[in-house]
């Protein structure tokens, strides 16, 4: 049901995404970019699949690993890469770095350095659009550790008594840090959580776009017709580590190079596209190109960039004090 | 000006003239309304000192009740502040900002900061402070010093019916995030206040008498016993000038600092704990910055180093009491 | 399956409940009693039911509503009394009043002033028992209005995920103060919150001791025997207000009423075991009398002892400082 | 006293001594072990900064991953400190005080208060403060002053490595609540440390460097910076005393005051934000206990009132600098 323009941009986005990521990871092995770096690659499907869904006047609260879902909700990619060198000329002007990029101007309520923090901001998100009636909605992304979290638990269950246009979206990468999420998610299912929380749950393969397109739509669909909120299960793995430096060894030998082979969302995308002939080889390499230039062009800005002036270090605390 | 109201009154009336100028104003708490799904009364509580009662159906669809849950619900009126409304939120008691902090001090206090200026959080937090209910340690903190302490958050603490009316006005018009602090001892507590919508700037201590030999500094109730101890001390020849900050972020820390150049001698009273509080913030303020004029020690008459006891002999012993602030006052007065 | 003197126990038990919480109303009302006070009358079948399974090694965490649990773990009336009362003589000396009344010789952890305070904490009592290996369990109370705060949720994964020899009890009374919990509770069953947690989770009538005994037999059992956390959820309604004052107009007219007419734990007990002729009405009379000659007693004593002393403000915040 | 080790090694060193001694000892944290569940390597991570590394399979049953549930596992901590074990939790950074605080400030600290004395608590909270690694707002702030508020519970900030393994020991050993915090640049930090088991005492401060003109006291990082200072300082003619309290509570007030008796002058350094502070708390004794020597204001040199900035020129700002420390120490002695 998509069409070609929207199958490209799905495809862009997912693309521009992973080199995004990449290409952070090798700049961060050159010991350039300063604090800690969570890299989402290989979960492109979920923030792409879901904010093709959006709109500006639509919010959605993000993560630690924030960056795929910045882009996929319009984010520019120089301030982005600006903001995670730490440069006046990112979208935070360089004040937030990786682990707080935001942008309420696009409905993007900021990456967020307390695990489940995002639900009860994404409550108020969608409580101003129902208030406002204008049938925007309110996403949550969190992580499987996240949903151990307290503070998600309670926003799903405020969301649903409140019958708020919200979305919650787990992302279940099979890892909190080190941890297993099948040994921290007791039940085994964060989807089944939802019931308990009044709202219907479902679990979709994060590899394969059109699944979680598709259980998004429904979602988002749901609550602007005033249906309340949804919790959608993402499963897939994450292809980097936790953050820029882990070494990995809580993980199988070989599973990232297996997933990268046979479970990447892009490389789906793209066999199910050109096999149904809706999209050329030629086309989306055009894209590859496009993405490539577009982060390198980032990264040359962003390393060229200044860097904050003294007198910033006082500035933005109030509106007014 | 000759209308006389509660506290609790001037509250309530705040939010009703609030509400009824600005659409965006919306009221969330536990029970705040009160009744939600229930057979009886809707509006049955008006949050469980009555302060909201009866905006439930003054203004329909804006007085959110909630189940117990303040991380989510503070933060969703935190979220909902970023997104262009104007949450006035209740944390019933103030002890409970341990179940939501993370809302107040990591999202709410940063976001303007950490986005680069981009973000505007208009919420204001109600929470009542303070001991004197027999509600024993886990309800009676005054814990504002903790939020005082964090960048991004704003500090509200009224002492007066006329004070609580303006500052909440101010607060909820207030572009940043508000705590605002309402002592559980000052409900009743009758005052002037104007009928008419008006505002109490932020950062302008009110000079509540005026006195040349000692300045104390009294926060909430303790503005109250400060000056039953300054009338006490004035029949015995000491004139204080009291001063009440108000607001302790932003704090005025000029009107202090003068009336310290004048006095040269200080006496802070803060009913909270004393380690890290605002008696030892104004304390090193004045350390620092009038030092030149001191003609005494600073004293900080707090309260101990303790929980809050139930017990009445106890909880009565434990809340800085006229008698101890007159007794600070004299030490200083008479220190040579 | 229970012996006459268990269930002569069992009655004495609620009886004395009953008759401590009455008393405590009229005492309040007469403006004696300082701070909030939170009464259990009408819901003495869970505290008895669950605590009769449990020895001095099991601990329970409690609630604000917190003197049911007290008594059927075996506290002292008058130490509780006295405590309500501020007297020295009370179990925490008079400084911790009826939110805060403990006994941790006898495992009671303490009523909790904090909504869902108990979640974690009976999460570590359990955790202490299986180190040890004595067999002990967990009991954590808390209300409808509890099931909602995160760190209930937080605790009852956390059980699950560690296999803690926990049970937790939700004592769904209808109303977390003046909010009913069809409204609070999303999805409308916390028993159904279990399975999200990796725990199984029953529904129980608590007007009924029987299906309370049976229901935390089982889940004491499994605990004992290394089989992990369970939810029960005792449903009933509280006979008072939320606390002393309260006006309750969200009640339906007459609905305390009725309830104390067809759902009184203590009169369907009366009656079952009557009729099945285990006890006779005497026997249960004296008991009758007993409870409120006990409770006579220990107002009595309350209101006659020693209120602390002045040097007491300063002692018991520290073992050492 | 040759054998050099980190920081981080001396807190190791510490767990397992204790371990080893006393088998209620138990850890727990976020990955403390780190790979449960998980297909590859046990004990993958011990914690975020690798701190308990190993200590999983030297303790079979003993180092507990957790969810993360902050408020689950730090109250479950708690909960077994009440019933007899010793758990050592670690709160991976301070900034997430904020999802469990109420288990902190209203059950732990409070029990033994609320219980008449009838509760011992013997838990430590391990976690990491401090600015300097790029973390940003959410990662990188100092909040003891916050728990130094609180009454029950402790507070230790060690500075040297030498000080993190006594005082650790301290800590488990002790009966009460302990926040334990370790600032995340001195993990690195090279010091003599005995193999020994061997306690630092709580409330002694540890004069690390004597001198009269000046009295500086500091706290973590800001001891290291004191020194750089203090050095800068000597050959200039001026010498600084320098105090590292090493615990804020309980905090030895006598050897500060006693110190600035000598030299009449005082600066305080505090990474922290200065309002409701340890800095300003110090200060605000002194200004009350020594008063009478006082020579000079008393200065206070923290990071400002702003959340911690990210971008690394900003950060090396935000954090007080050996200069920034040199200059108030200058202008206190300069004085008249
Ligand atoms: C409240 C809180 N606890 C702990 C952390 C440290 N931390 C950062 S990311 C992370 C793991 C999150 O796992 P998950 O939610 O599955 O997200 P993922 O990293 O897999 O995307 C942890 C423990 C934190 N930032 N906030
Ligand atoms: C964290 C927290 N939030 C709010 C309160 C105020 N409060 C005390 S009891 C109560 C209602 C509790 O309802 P429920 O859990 O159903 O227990 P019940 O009173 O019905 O026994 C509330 C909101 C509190 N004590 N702690
Ligand atoms: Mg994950
Ligand atoms: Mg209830």
């Amino acid at each position: 049901m998509l069409t070609k323009p929207q199958l490209l941009q799905a495809y862009t986005t997912m693309r521009t995404i992973r080199e995004f990521e990449e290409r952070l990871h090798t700049e961060f092995a050159s010991g350039d970019i300063p604090g800690f770096v969570h890299l989402y690659a290989g979960e492109e499907a979920a923030a792409t699949g879901v904010c093709m869904h959006l709109g500006d006047h639509d919010c959605i609260a993000s993560t630690h690993r924030g960056h795929g879902h910045c882009i996929a909700k319009g984010m520019d990619v120089h301030a982005m890469m600006a903001e995670i060198w730490g440069k006046r000329t990112g979208v935070c002007h360089g004040k937030g770095g990786s682990m707080h990029v935001a942008d309420l101007s696009i409905g993007m309520m900021g990456a967020n350095g307390i695990v489940g923090g995002g639900g009860p901001l994404i409550c108020g998100a969608a409580l101003a659009a129902k208030r406002k009636g204008n049938k925007g909605v309110g996403v949550c992304f969190f992580g499987d550790g996240a949903s151990n979290q307290g503070a998600i638990f309670e926003a799903m269950n405020l969301a649903s008594v409140w019958q708020l246009p919200a979305i919650f979206v787990a992302e279940n990468n099979g890892y909190a840090e080190a941890t297993s999420s099948t040994w921290s998610v007791a039940g085994g299912s964060i989807a089944d959580r939802a019931s308990g929380c009044g709202m219907p749950g479902v679990q979709v393969d994060g590899f394969d776009f059109f699944a979680v397109y598709e259980a998004a739509g429904t979602a988002i669909r749901r609550a602007r017709e005033g249906g309340g909120p949804s919790l959608i299960e993402v499963k897939f793995m994450r292809f980097f580590g936790h953050f820029e430096g882990d070494q990995q060894t809580y993980r199988a030998p070989g599973e990232v190079q297996k997933l990268r082979e046979t479970s990447d969302c892009l490389r789906q995308f793209a066999a199910r596209v050109t096999k149904s002939g809706e999209i050329t080889w030629a086309e989306l390499e055009q894209r590859d190109r496009e993405a490539r230039a577009l982060i390198d062009e980032a990264v040359r800005r962003a390393k060229a960039d200044p860097k904050p002036a003294a007198a910033d270090l006082l500035t933005d605390v109030y509106v007014s004090y | 000006m000759a209308r006389k109201i509660t506290f609790r009154q001037a509250i309530h009336e705040a939010l009703v003239q609030e509400m009824t100028r600005d659409p965006t104003v919306i009221v969330m708490g536990e029970d705040n309304a009160g009744g939600m799904g229930a057979p009886g009364e809707q509006d049955a509580w008006g949050g469980v000192l009555g302060v909201t009662k009866g905006l439930y159906h003054q203004f329909p669809g804006r007085v959110l009740d909630t189940p117990i849950s303040e991380a989510a619900f503070i933060g969703a009126a935190i979220g909902a502040a970023a997104c262009g409304l104007r949450p006035v939120a209740e944390l019933m008691f103030i002890d409970f900002m341990g179940v939501c902090l993370d809302q107040i001090l990591n999202q709410a206090a940063k976001f303007k900061y950490m986005f680069g200026g981009k973000a505007k959080t208009p919420v204001v937090i109600r929470t009542m402070i303070g001991a004197g209910l027999r509600a024993a340690a886990q309800h009676s903190q005054c814990l504002y010093s903790l939020f005082t302490h964090v960048p991004g958050l704003k500090v509200v603490i009224p002492s007066t019916p006329y004070d609580a009316k303006g500052l909440l006005i101010e607060s909820i018009r207030d572009n940043d995030p508000v705590i605002f602090c309402e002592h559980k001892l000052l409900y009743g507590l009758e005052g002037d206040v104007p009928e008419e919508s008006y505002i109490v700037p932020f950062g302008e201590a009110s000079v509540v008498r005026e006195g040349d030999d000692v300045t104390v500094v009294a926060l909430a109730r303790m503005v109250h016993f400060a000056q039953q101890a300054a009338d006490a001390l004035q029949r015995k020849g000491i004139h204080c000038e009291v001063i009440d900050p108000r607001t302790t972020s932003p704090l005025d820390e000029d009107t202090i600092l003068e009336s310290v150049e004048k006095t040269g001698r200080l006496v802070v009273v803060d009913e909270s704990n004393p380690r890290c509080s605002m008696a030892s913030d104004i304390a090193g303020l004045v350390a620092q910055r009038a030092f030149k004029a001191l003609k005494a020690p600073i004293e900080q008459v707090t309260a101990p180093h303790t929980p809050a006891p139930f017990s009445d002999v106890l909880e009565d012993l434990y809340v800085p009491s006229p008698a101890k602030i007159e007794a600070a006052v004299t030490r200083v007065r008479e220190y040579r």
